[in-house]
C-alpha cells in the first residue's frame, strides 16, 4: 500500500536470473500451476532451489486466457474435498501473497432446463451440503428473482426450471494469480526463467535428471511437468503416451459496460457461462471447438454458436458487442478429471489433464503437487488423479462423459 | 393404398395454410411449395461392387434412366432419381406402384428398398432463391459451381437435408419430417425480408 | 435551416439539401446526409465528447474512423440502447439520439474527475497492490465501487427488438478495403475474369481518397475507377461491410450494417454477419495515423491530422482558426495546406531537421508557416486546447504557439490486423518505422498503405498487381488483361516518415499513449521498472490496448516506448497478438436468426399437432418436444400423471413413442453384427420375435438399451432410446466402416420414417380388436415379445408386443405421415373402453413401478452389472465392451448398483438427487448412493424410487436414510427389489 | 474455417462432420480380451503437435466415416479418404 500511495513503482515483481546449471526441482511451465507449485515448494516445504521454466512469458498460457471461474460445486468423493480445499486457499490468497488477486465471490448459478437436469443439480447440491460446502437449490421463481434478466419468455427455446447457487463461487483476476505467485516464489529464491523452452529431457536410464532447453541443459533432482495443453508434447519427449488429447477452447469478452451481470451464470442447455470482469467486460465461454488442435485460435462457427447461447440465455446481450475472442489449448481427458502424480520414470512428476477446470484448482494443485514432489508420494487429496486409473475402472467421471475426450 | 382410412398428413398442414407475405420492398421474391403425396424410396446395394451393378441392372428398366454421376439427379415427368452415393439412390415419384415394383424386383440378398415416409419435399424457387438459401446453406450455389441437376447432402438449421437444383433459380429440399416444422418456420423467417408465397402441390389425388 | 458555426457554406461530401435531425442528451441538433455523428457534433461546436476511463479527463474526438478511442456514445433508447458506439463511424440518421458516456452527473461537469487528484494511486498495476484491506473479503467491499466506476457505457436489460442475419457467401477474390489500392486490386482481378467481392467498412468507397478535396485529381481518379468497377458485372461491391476476422481456410467473417434504422417487422436486419469463403484475398486496409506523445496530448482540440483533413474535406467542417500541425512525416503537410486553404492560420511543426522540397513548396503555396526541428512538448488547456509548447534541439527554452486546433501526426501504422489473425506475426520495417505483415499465407496478398507502400501511384500499381495475382490464384489466368489502369494526374504527394520522438516520462503533464484506458508514458515506466517488460505483460499490467479500440492508435507508440527503455529494437519486442474482431461486432449479429425458438431446431413427432390440439403440455427431451401430460388428466404434471397411470393400470392408454430411435439393420451378416454390438444374443432370436437388448461402450458402461425385432433372417428393426439415437447410429456405422469391414450389413436410420404408439393396459387387446378387427390379436398369434408386419387396407403396420409399463401392451408403427390417422382411429374406435393418451411423465412413472432403467440410471457411468442386468450378458460370445468390463473395480462387490426404494414415512416425499445413508451412518460426506428416479405410486399408495446403492440388492429389506439437505429433509425408506408392480410379469403375458 | 473434403460429397465446412479421434490407433480385433490392449487403444493418445490421422464422420452429409490427415499445429488437411478405403495404416 505504501508504494501504491506514494505512486512510486514497486521493485521488480520477480527477478530475471540467468539459469543455473542445476536445481533441486525444475518445474516446466510458468502458468498458474507451475508457479503455484514453486511457491508452495518454497513456502510449505522449504525447497527453494527451484526453477520454473517457461517457454514464453509468465502467464502466457491458459492461466492468462481463461474465463476465471472458481467454484467448488463437485459431486464425486475426491473432487469435493479437493476443489473445496482450493476455494479455501483462494479465500486467503491475496493476504498470503500480499498481492491482490481480486477474488470476487459473486456467486454462481448453474441452470437446469429439464427435470432430470434439476435432479442432477439437486444431487450435486446435496453432496456439497453434506461436505460443508454452501449450496442452494433455486426453483424457477427464485432464479427469476436472482437473475431477472434471463429469458423467461414463451420464446425461450429451453425454458429455465431452476438452478443451483453457490454463493462462494466467483471469479479471480487471472493475471494477478500468475504474477502474485511468481513474485512470491521469486521472493523465496525461486528462479523464473522466461523465454526458455524445454525441448527434451536429460536421462540416466529410467531416471530423468534434467531438461534440455533453448538455453542449454539444466539438471535437476526432480522434474515436474506443468504445461497444460502441451502435456502430450512433453510426455512424448520421454516416450510416454498419456490419456490426453489437446483441444482448443475459445473465450470471449465484450466492450466494457457498467455493472450488468452480477453472478457467474451457467446455461444448462449447452455449455455456456458468463460473468462480468472488474473492468466491465462480459467474459464468456462455451464448448471446445471439438477436434484436437494446437493452433490457439478458434473456428468461426464456434464463435457464432457461443453467441447464440448468449442471446438464448440473456436476450439483452444482443446489442452488446464482442470486443475480442481468443483460444487456449487445454488437455482433455477421457473422464474429464486431471492427473497429479508420479510417472513411470523416476524423478519425473506430472500435473495435467485439467480440461475446463484447472484455473479454479490452481492453489490446490500448487499445494498438492508441491507435496507430491517434496514427499515423492501423492498428496492424499490427489490420490484419485493417477495416470493408471483407467486400468482399474473408468476413472473419475464427474459429469458422466463416457470415454470421449472430444464430446465434453 | 391412398383410399386407406389412414390418410397421409403433412407435417406442415397448419403452416402452409397461413400463406405468404410481402418482403421489405413490397415484393415476393420466393415461392415455397410443399409437394404432398409423393413417394420417396431409397435403394441401396450391400457393400460389394458386383451388387451395385446388379442393382442398377434391375432398376434401370423400371426407372428408365439412372444418373451416372454421384451427386446428381435425373428428372422426368413422373419420377426423379437421385444418386446420393455410388450404390445409393433415391427415387421420388408420384406413382406408388414404381416403388412397389422396385421392392419386388430387388432381392433382399442384394440390397434394400426402403420407403421413406419421413421426408418432406419442399421446392424453393424465385429470383431471390440463392439469397434465401445462403442464409442457411454453406455451399456455393452460383450456377457455375452448382449446376442444374446437382445435389448435395448438407446441413440446414442443424439437420441433414438433401438439396437438389432443378433449375437456374429452383431447388428441391428433402428434409426430415421431425425437423420439418422447425425448418419451415426458419425458412419463412429467413424469407421475411425477401417476401414469399407458399403453395401446395398435391399428388395424392 | 440552422447554420452551424463551423460548417463551410460549400464543399464536402455532404448533401446540404437533406438535413438530418438528431439529438445529444435530448438537445436537438441538425446535420446533413453524409455526416457521421462525429462530424455533425463537431459542426455544431460540440467538442467535449467523453470522459476518460480512469481519470475522467475531458476528451474530444481524436480521429475520424474506427480507431477512435475517445468519442464513444450510447445510442438509442429502451431495447435499442447501444453503449460504446464510436461517433466517428456512426452515419447520421434521422432521429438518432446520442448520450455521452462515463461522466457523472454529466460529461460536461464530471464529479468523478476528482479521481484525477488521486492519480498517483491509479498508476499501472495499482489494483494489485491495494484494496486488500484487513479482512479476507475486503476486496468485495472495494470492488463494488471500482466496478461502478469502471465500464464505459450503460446497457439495459431489455430484449433487443432488432433483427439480425447470417449468410454464407463465396467469391473468387475478396478485396478488403476500397482505398486506391483496393479499387485498383478489384479492377485488376475483375479484368482477369474473377468474381470479385469488394468490401468497405465506410459508407462510401475511396478510403483515404475521400479526404481529398473534391476538385483534386485523386477525386477524379476515384470517380473514374468507380464507374469502371460498376460496369463490371461480376464485381459485387458492398459498403458498410467490415471484415472482422480472418480464419482458417480462406474464411473471412464480415459484418454488414444496415443504413439508418432497419424495420424488424419488415424483416430488415440491423446487421448481417457473413461467412465468406474466398479463392484469394487482397488486404488493402490502409494505415492508421499515429498520435504524437507529449504532455496534454489528450486535451480536446488535439486531433490526428488526417482526421482534421477528413472533417474539412469530407464533411466541410473547419475545426480551428489557428491551427498547429505537429508531425514527423510528409503526409501531414497536405493536411496543413488544405486547412490553410480553407482559411485557417496554420503553422506546421516538423520534428525533422530537413524535409522534402515538395513539402516546403506545398507549404509555401498554401501560406503555411513552417518550423522544422520542432517537437511538441505540451498542449495547454483543460477543456479545449489554447496553445502548444514545443522545443527544438538547438535551444533549451520551450516555445509557445497559441492555437485552437492542434493536429498531430506521428507516422503510420499499417492495418495488419486481419493478416495477423491466423498467427502470422507482423515484421518491423525501420525505414518507415512501422510494422507490416510478416508474410502472407497462400492466396493472400497485401496492397497499399497496409504493406507500407505510402506513395499513391505505387499503391495503385501494387493493388493492380495483387489483383492479378489473386485472380490467378483463384484460377483466372488471362494474358490478354495486362492492361494497366490510369493513374491520378500530377505528381504523388511526398510520403517520407521520420522517427517518432516520445516525450520523456519526466516531462510535465500527462502524456497519453492509450487514450481510452488512460495509459501514460509514466505507466509504461512503472511497468518497466516492475519487470512487466514484455509487450504482453505491458499490455496486461497497464490494460494498454484492451479498450474498445483495441489499441489501434496506441500499440505502436507503447511498443516504441518499451523498446526504448529496454534498449531493444521494435522487431525484437514484437507486437501483442491481434485477435478478431477487427472492430466490435454485436453479439446479436453473430447469433443471427438462431434466436428465440430458432436457437436450436425443434424436433416434433408425427403426432405433434394432435397433441397440441388435444391439450397436451410439452417437455424438452434433447431437441425433441414430447407430450408431457394431457389436460384431460389434470392441470399440472404432478396431478395429471397419476390419473394417466391409473388409466394404464386399470383400462387402456395410448402413448406416442415416435421419438424412439429406429434403425433398420439389413444384410446377410445382420445377425452376427447384432450379436457383436449387444451384450445378449440376437443371432438366435427367431423371426417374428423381439428382444430387449443392451449395448455397451468400449469402456463397458451402458451406451443404450432398447427392443430389437427380427422380421426376416437378414432383417432386424432396432429401437434405441430417444436420447442416444444419434450416438448409437454413428457408433454402429463406425464399427461397420472401420473395424468390421467384412460384414455385409446396411444400416438405415428410420427414426423419422415411422410413427410409433404404445397401446397399454389390461384392455389393450380389446382396444385393438375394436380398432383393427380384421386381425388376430390373440396371445397365441402374437405372444409377449412377438412381432409381426400386417397390412391394413394396403397400409403396412408393424406390431411389436413389448411393454415398458408392465401392462399388456402393443407398440404399433406406421408410416410417419399416416401416424396421426392411425392414432385418431384407435382413439375413436376404442373410445368405449375409455382409452386416452398418456404422456412422458406417466410413461416414466410406470417404468419406475416396473423397475426399468432409463434416464439418470443410464448416465454413462453405470455398467451392466450396476444396473442389475449382468445376467443378460451372454457367456458364449463376445460383444463390444466385454473386455474392459473385466477390470477389477468394475467387478467389485461394493459398487453402487440398482435398488428399489419404498418410502417408509407416510406424508414423506422421496426426491431425485437425495443421498442415501445406512441408518447408523453419520449423515455427511458422499453417502452410499443416491436416488435416480422417483414417482408416487398410485398402486402402492406411496413414493417409490430407483437408486444406486453401495452393494445394491445385497441390502434388500434394509432401511436407508434419504438425505436432502438442500431442503433439510431426512426421509426413511426401505431397499426393495426394483419391481414394484407385477414382479413376475404376469400381466404382460396375458 | 476448417474444411474437409469428403471423397463422396466434396469440400465442406467441418461443422457437417463429427470428429472421433485418433485413427492411427489399432482397435483390438473383436473378441480379444487383452485388457492392456484395450486400455491402450481406448485411453492412450499420441496427441502429436503435427501430422495427425483421425476419424471424422460426415454426419450431416453422406454419413460416411472418413480418415483425415491433418496437421494439428496448423489445421491444414493433407488428405481425406473413406475409412473403408483406408483401414489399416
Ligand atoms: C478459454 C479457457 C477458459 C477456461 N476457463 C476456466 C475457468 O473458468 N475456470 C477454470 O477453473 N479453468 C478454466 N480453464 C482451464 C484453466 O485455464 C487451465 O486448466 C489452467 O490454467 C491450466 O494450468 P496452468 O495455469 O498451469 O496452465 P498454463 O497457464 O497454460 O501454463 C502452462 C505453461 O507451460 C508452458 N509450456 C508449454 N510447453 C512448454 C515447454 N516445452 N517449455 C516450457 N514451457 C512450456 C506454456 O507456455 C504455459 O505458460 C480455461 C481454459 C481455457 C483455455
Ligand atoms: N503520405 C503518407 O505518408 C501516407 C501514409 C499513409 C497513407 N497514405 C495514403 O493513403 C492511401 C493508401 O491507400 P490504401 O488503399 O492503401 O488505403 P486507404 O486508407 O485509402 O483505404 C483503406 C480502406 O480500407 C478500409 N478498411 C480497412 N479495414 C477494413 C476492414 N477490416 N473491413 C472493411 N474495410 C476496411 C478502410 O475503411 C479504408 O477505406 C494512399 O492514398 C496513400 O498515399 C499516405
Ligand atoms: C478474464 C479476461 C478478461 C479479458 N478482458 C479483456 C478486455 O477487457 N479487453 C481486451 O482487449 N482483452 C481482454 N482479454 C483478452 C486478452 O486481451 C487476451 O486476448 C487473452 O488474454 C489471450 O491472449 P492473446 O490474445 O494474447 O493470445 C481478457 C482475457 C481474460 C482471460
Ligand atoms: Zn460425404
Amino acid at each position: 500500500m505504501r508504494h501504491a500511495l506514494s505512486g512510486a513503482a514497486w521493485p521488480r515483481a520477480w527477478r530475471s536470473p540467468q539459469p543455473k546449471s542445476s536445481y533441486d526441482v525444475i518445474i516446466i511451465g510458468g502458468g498458474g500451476h507451475g508457479l503455484a507449485t514453486a511457491y508452495y515448494l518454497a513456502a510449505n516445504h522449504g525447497v527453494t532451489n527451484v526453477a520454473v521454466i517457461e517457454r514464453a512469458y509468465v502467464g502466457s498460457g491458459n492461466v492468462g486466457r481463461n474465463t476465471t471461474l472458481v467454484r467448488s460445486n463437485y459431486l464425486l468423493a475426491g473432487n469435493t474435498q479437493f476443489f473445496e480445499y482450493s476455494l479455501k486457499l483462494w479465500e486467503g490468497l491475496s493476504h498470503e501473497l500480499n498481492y491482490n488477486v481480486m477474488l470476487s465471490q459473486r456467486g454462481q448459478v448453474v441452470l437446469a432446463h429439464d427435470p432430470l437436469q434439476l435432479d442432477g443439480l439437486a444431487r450435486r447440491g446435496n453432496i456439497m451440503r453434506l461436505n460443508g460446502i454452501d449450496a442452494e437449490l433455486l426453483d424457477r421463481g427464485e432464479v427469476m428473482r436472482t437473475l431477472p434478466y434471463l429469458d423467461y419468455s414463451q420464446q425461450a427455446r429451453f425454458p429455465i426450471l431452476g438452478g443451483l447457487l453457490q454463493r462462494r463461487a466467483g471469479t479471480v483476476r487471472h493475471d494477478a494469480v500468475a504474477w502474485g505467485y511468481a513474485r512470491a516464489a521469486s521472493g523465496f529464491g525461486v528462479d523464473i526463467l522466461e523465454n526458455c523452452e524445454v525441448t527434451g529431457f536429460e536421462r540416466d536410464g529410467s531416471r530423468v535428471t534434467g531438461v534440455k532447453t533453448s538455453q542449454g541443459s539444466i539438471l535437476a533432482g526432480r522434474t515436474a511437468i506443468c504445461v497444460a495443453g502441451h502435456s502430450s508434447v512433453l510426455a512424448a519427449m520421454v516416450g510416454l503416451r498419456l490419456p490426453i488429447e489437446s483441444h482448443l477452447l475459445q473465450a470471449f469478452v465484450t466492450e466494457p459496460i457498467k455493472p450488468f451481470v452480477n453472478h457467474v451464470i451457467s446455461f444448462g442447455a449447452e455449455l455456456f457461462y458468463i460473468s462480468q470482469s472488474d473492468k466491465g467486460g462480459l467474459v464468456f465461454g462455451g464448448h471446445i471447438d471439438g477436434f484436437n488442435s494446437y493452433t490457439q485460435r478458434g473456428q468461426f462457427p464456434r464463435v457464432q454458436a457461443v453467441a447464440e447461447c448468449a442471446v438464448a440465455l440473456m436476450p439483452s446481450i444482443s446489442r452488446l458487442r464482442l470486443l475480442r475472442h481468443w483460444g487456449g489449448i487445454q488437455d482433455m481427458t477421457p473422464d474429464g478429471s486431471p492427473f497429479i502424480c508420479r510417472t513411470p520414470l523416476e524423478g519425473l512428476y506430472f500435473n495435467g489433464g485439467w480440461c475446463y477446470q484447472g484455473f479454479k484448482a490452481t492453489p490446490a494443485v500448487g499445494a498438492c503437487f508441491a507435496h507430491t514432489i517434496a514427499h515423492e508420494e501423492e498428496h492424499p487429496l490427489v490420490r484419485h488423479f493417477g495416470l493408471e486409473r483407467f486400468r482399474q475402472a473408468n476413472g473419475h467421471d464427474e459429469y458422466g462423459l463416457g470415454n470421449w475426450t472430444y464430446k465434453q | 393404398m391412398n383410399a386407406s382410412v389412414f390418410e397421409r398428413r403433412s407435417a406442415l398442414a397448419e403452416r402452409v395454410d397461413v400463406g405468404g407475405r410481402d418482403g421489405a420492398n413490397g415484393r415476393r421474391g420466393i415461392l415455397i411449395t410443399e409437394t404432398r403425396g409423393s413417394h420417396v424410396a431409397e435403394l441401396t446395394a450391400f457393400r460389394d461392387a458386383l451388387y451395385g451393378d446388379r442393382l442398377r441392372e434391375i432398376a434401370l428398366p423400371l426407372l428408365g434412366a439412372l444418373p451416372t454421376e454421384v451427386g446428381s439427379a435425373l428428372e422426368s415427368a413422373r419420377i426423379t432419381v437421385l444418386r446420393l452415393s455410388v450404390d445409393q439412390y433415391w427415387v421420388a415419384t408420384r406413382d406408388a406402384s414404381i416403388v412397389a415394383e422396385l421392392a419386388r424386383a430387388i432381392p433382399v440378398s442384394l440390397g434394400s428398398v426402403t420407403l421413406l415416409t419421413g421426408r418432406i419435399r419442399l421446392t424453393v424457387e424465385g429470383p431471390e432463391v440463392r439469397l434465401l438459401l445462403c442464409k442457411g446453406i454453406a455451399l456455393d450455389l452460383h450456377p457455375r459451381r452448382f449446376k442444374v441437376g446437382r445435389l448435395a447432402q448438407t446441413e440446414l438449421h442443424h439437420s441433414a437435408v438433401v438439396l437438389l437444383r432443378t433449375g437456374e433459380s429452383c431447388f428441391d429440399l428433402y428434409i426430415l419430417r421431425s425437423f420439418a416444422a422447425s425448418i419451415w418456420d426458419w425458412l419463412i423467417d429467413a424469407a421475411l425480408p425477401i417476401g414469399y408465397d407458399v403453395a401446395i402441390l398435391d399428388w395424392s389425388g | 435551416m440552422s447554420r452551424s458555426p463551423r460548417r463551410l457554406a460549400t464543399g464536402g461530401r455532404i448533401d446540404r439539401a437533406r438535413p438530418i435531425n438528431f439529438s445529444l442528451e435530448g438537445r436537438a441538433l441538425q446535420g446533413f446526409a453524409g455526416d457521421t455523428l462525429a462530424s455533425a457534433l463537431l459542426a455544431n461546436g460540440v467538442t467535449l465528447v467523453g470522459r476518460s476511463f480512469k481519470y475522467h479527463r475531458p476528451r474530444g474526438f481524436m480521429s475520424a474512423g474506427v480507431e477512435e478511442p475517445n468519442g464513444l456514445f450510447t445510442l438509442g433508447a429502451a431495447g435499442r440502447t447501444t453503449p460504446n458506439v464510436a461517433g466517428t463511424v456512426t452515419d447520421l440518421y434521422e432521429g438518432l439520439s446520442a448520450v455521452r458516456q462515463n461522466g457523472w452527473p454529466s460529461v460536461d461537469w464530471d464529479l468523478m474527475a476528482v479521481t484525477s487528484w488521486a492519480a498517483p494511486l491509479l498508476a499501472a498495476g495499482f489494483y494489485y497492490k491495494t484494496f486488500m484491506g484487513p479482512r479476507r473479503n475486503s476486496w468485495m467491499f472495494y470492488e463494488r465501487f471500482i466496478r461502478r466506476a469502471a465500464g464505459l457505457g450503460r446497457a439495459v436489460h431489455l430484449p433487443d427488438p432488432d433483427r439480425y442475419e447470417t449468410q454464407h457467401l463465396f467469391a473468387d477474390v475478396l478485396v478488403v478495403g476500397s482505398g486506391p489500392a483496393g479499387l485498383a486490386a478489384a479492377w485488376a482481378a475483375a479484368q482477369a475474369g474473377a468474381h470479385v467481392m469488394l468490401v468497405e467498412q465506410d459508407r462510401e468507397l475511396g478510403g483515404s481518397l475521400l479526404s481529398a478535396r473534391l476538385d483534386s485529381p485523386e477525386e477524379r481518379w476515384r470517380a473514374e475507377m468507380l464507374s469502371a468497377l460498376r460496369r463490371m458485372p461480376h464485381v459485387d461491391i458492398r459498403c458498410r461491410m467490415t471484415a472482422i476476422g480472418l480464419y482458417d481456410g480462406n474464411t473471412v467473417a464480415l459484418v454488414e450494417r444496415h443504413q439508418g434504422r432497419p424495420d424488424p417487422a419488415r424483416g430488415e436486419a440491423r446487421e448481417i454477419v457473413v461467412t465468406l469463403e474466398a479463392g484469394a484475398i487482397i488486404f488493402a486496409t490502409g494505415a492508421f495515423e499515429r498520435p504524437l506523445v507529449f504532455g496534454g496530448n489528450d486535451v480536446p482540440g488535439v486531433m490526428l491530422t488526417s482526421a482534421a483533413r477528413s472533417y474539412l474535406n469530407r464533411h466541410a467542417v473547419v475545426l480551428g482558426r489557428r491551427v498547429v500541425v505537429a508531425t514527423n512525416n510528409d503526409a501531414a503537410w497536405q493536411s496543413a495546406a488544405d486547412l490553410s486553404t480553407a482559411g485557417a492560420i496554420v503553422t506546421i511543426l516538423d520534428q525533422r531537421q530537413t524535409v522534402n522540397r515538395r513539402c516546403l513548396e506545398l507549404a509555401n503555396d498554401a501560406s503555411v508557416t513552417v518550423k522544422l526541428d520542432a517537437t511538441p512538448t505540451r498542449a495547454i488547456g483543460s477543456r479545449a486546447v489554447t496553445a502548444v509548447r514545443f522545443s527544438t534541439s538547438r535551444a533549451s527554452r520551450e516555445h509557445s504557439l497559441d492555437c485552437d486546433l492542434l493536429c498531430m501526426s506521428g507516422g503510420w501504422a499499417p492495418v495488419v490486423h486481419l493478416t495477423s489473425h491466423t498467427g502470422i506475426k507482423p515484421r518491423y520495417r525501420a525505414d518507415i518505422d512501422a510494422y507490416v505483415p510478416g508474410e502472407y499465407a497462400a492466396g493472400h496478398f497485401g496492397a497499399g498503405a497496409m504493406t507500407g507502400t505510402f506513395a499513391l501511384s505505387a499503391g495503385i500499381r501494387e493493388g493492380e498487381r495483387a489483383g492479378r495475382r489473386a485472380a490467378e490464384h483463384a484460377g483466372y489466368v488471362s494474358e490478354a488483361t495486362r492492361a494497366q489502369c490510369a493513374l491520378p494526374a500530377g505528381e504523388d504527394a511526398a510520403c517520407e516518415v521520420g522517427p517518432a520522438r516520445l516525450a520523456p516520462p519526466a516531462a510535465r503533464g500527462k502524456a497519453f499513449i492509450d487514450f481510452q484506458n488512460d495509459v501514460t508514458t509514466r505507466d509504461i515506466a512503472v511497468a518497466y521498472q516492475e519487470g512487466f517488460t514484455s509487450v504482453e505483460h505491458l499490455k496486461r499490467y497497464t490494460t494498454l490496448g484492451m479498450g474498445t479500440d483495441q489499441g489501434k492508435t496506441s500499440n505502436v507508440n507503447a511498443i516504441h516506448a518499451m523498446a526504448g527503455y529496454r534498449g531493444l529494437d521494435p522487431q525484437t519486442t514484437g507486437t501483442t497478438t491481434f485477435r478478431p474482431p477487427y472492430t466490435p461486432v454485436s453479439i446479436g449479429a453473430l447469433a443471427g436468426r438462431h434466436v428465440g425458438q430458432h436457437f436450436r431446431a425443434i424436433r416434433r413427432s408425427p403426432l405433434h399437432q394432435w397433441h397440441v390440439a388435444n391439450g397436451a403440455m410439452f417437455i424438452e427431451a434433447g431437441l425433441w418436444q414430447r407430450a408431457w401430460y394431457y389436460g384431460w388428466a389434470g392441470d399440472s404434471a404432478s396431478a395429471a400423471y397419476i390419473n394417466e397411470m391409473k388409466l394404464v393400470r386399470g383400462a387402456v392408454g395410448i402413448c406416442d413413442v415416435s421419438t424412439l430411435g429406429k434403425i433398420d439393420v439389413q444384410g446377410p451378416d445382420a445377425a452376427e453384427f447384432l450379436d457383436r454390438v449387444y451384450v445378449n444374443s440376437f443371432a438366435r432370436l427367431p423371426v417374428g420375435k423381439a428382444r430387449y437388448g443392451v449395448m455397451l461402450n468400449d469402456n463397458a458402461t451402458v451406451l443404450d438399451d432398447g427392443t430389437t425385432a427380427r422380421f426376416a433372417d437378414t432383417h432386424y428393426f432396432m429401437t434405441t432410446t430417444t436420447a442416444q439415437a444419434a450416438e448409437v447410429a454413428s457408433r454402429l456405422e463406425f464399427l461397420l466402416q472401420t473395424a468390421w469391414v467384412d460384414l455385409k450389413v446396411s444400416i438405415t436410420l428410420v427414426t423419422d420414417e415411422w410413427a410409433g404408439m404404445s397401446i397399454a393396459g389390461p384392455k389393450a387387446r380389446e382396444a385393438l380388436q375394436l380398432a383393427l378387427p380384421g386381425h388376430d390379436w390373440s396371445n397365441e398369434r402374437l405372444p409377449y415379445m412377438g412381432c409381426v408386419d400386417i397390412d391394413v387396407d394396403g397400409v403396412p403396420l408393424r406390431i411389436l408386443r413389448v411393454s415398458f409399463s408392465g401392462e399388456l401392451a402393443f407398440e404399433l408403427y406406421i408410416a410417419a405421415d399416416r401416424g396421426c390417422a392411425l392414432w385418431e382411429h384407435l382413439l375413436t374406435r376404442a373410445a368405449t373402453l375409455g382409452i386416452r393418451p398418456y404422456g412422458l411423465e406417466a410413461l416414466a412413472a410406470l417404468r419406475i413401478e416396473k423397475g426399468h432403467v432409463a434416464g439418470l440410471e443410464l448416465d454413462h457411468r453405470t455398467t451392466l452389472d450396476d444396473l442389475g442386468l449382468g445376467k443378460m450378458a451372454a457367456s458364449n460370445k463376445t460383444f463390444v465392451g466385454c473386455a474392459l468390463r473385466e477390470r477389477p473395480e468394475l467387478r467389485a462387490p461394493g459398487r453402487w448398483s440398482l435398488v428399489g426404494l419404498e418410502c417408509l414415512e407416510s406424508g414423506g416425499t422421496l426426491r431425485g438427487g437425495a443421498i442415501l445413508f445406512a441408518p447408523g451412518d453419520e449423515v455427511a460426506g458422499h453417502g452410499r448412493g443416491y436416488i435416480t428416479s422417483v414417482t408416487w405410486s398410485p398402486q402402492l399408495g406411496k413414493y417409490i424410487a430407483l437408486g444406486l446403492y453401495q452393494g445394491g440388492l445385497v441390502h434388500e429389506g434394509e432401511d436407508v436414510v434419504c438425505a436432502y439437505p438442500l431442503k433439510q429433509e431426512h426421509v426413511r425408506a426401505r431397499i426393495v427389489a426394483p419391481a414394484f408392480v407385477d414382479p413376475r410379469g404376469e400381466r404382460l403375458r396375458v | 474455417m476448417l474444411k474437409i473434403t469428403c471423397p463422396g460429397c466434396g469440400i465442406r465446412n467441418y461443422t457437417e462432420f463429427r470428429y472421433a479421434g485418433d485413427a492411427s490407433k489399432v482397435r483390438p480385433a473383436h473378441g480379444v480380451r487383452d485388457l492392456a490392449a484395450w486400455h491402450d487403444y481406448l485411453y492412450l493418445f499420441d496427441n502429436p503437435k503435427g501430422p495427425h490421422r483421425e476419424y471424422w464422420q460426415h454426419v450431416l452429409g453422406c454419413r460416411r466415416w472418413l480418415i483425415v490427415e491433418r496437421d494439428t499445429a496448423t489445421n491444414t488437411v493433407q488428405r481425406t479418404l473413406f475409412a473403408l478405403d483406408g483401414s489399416g495404416a
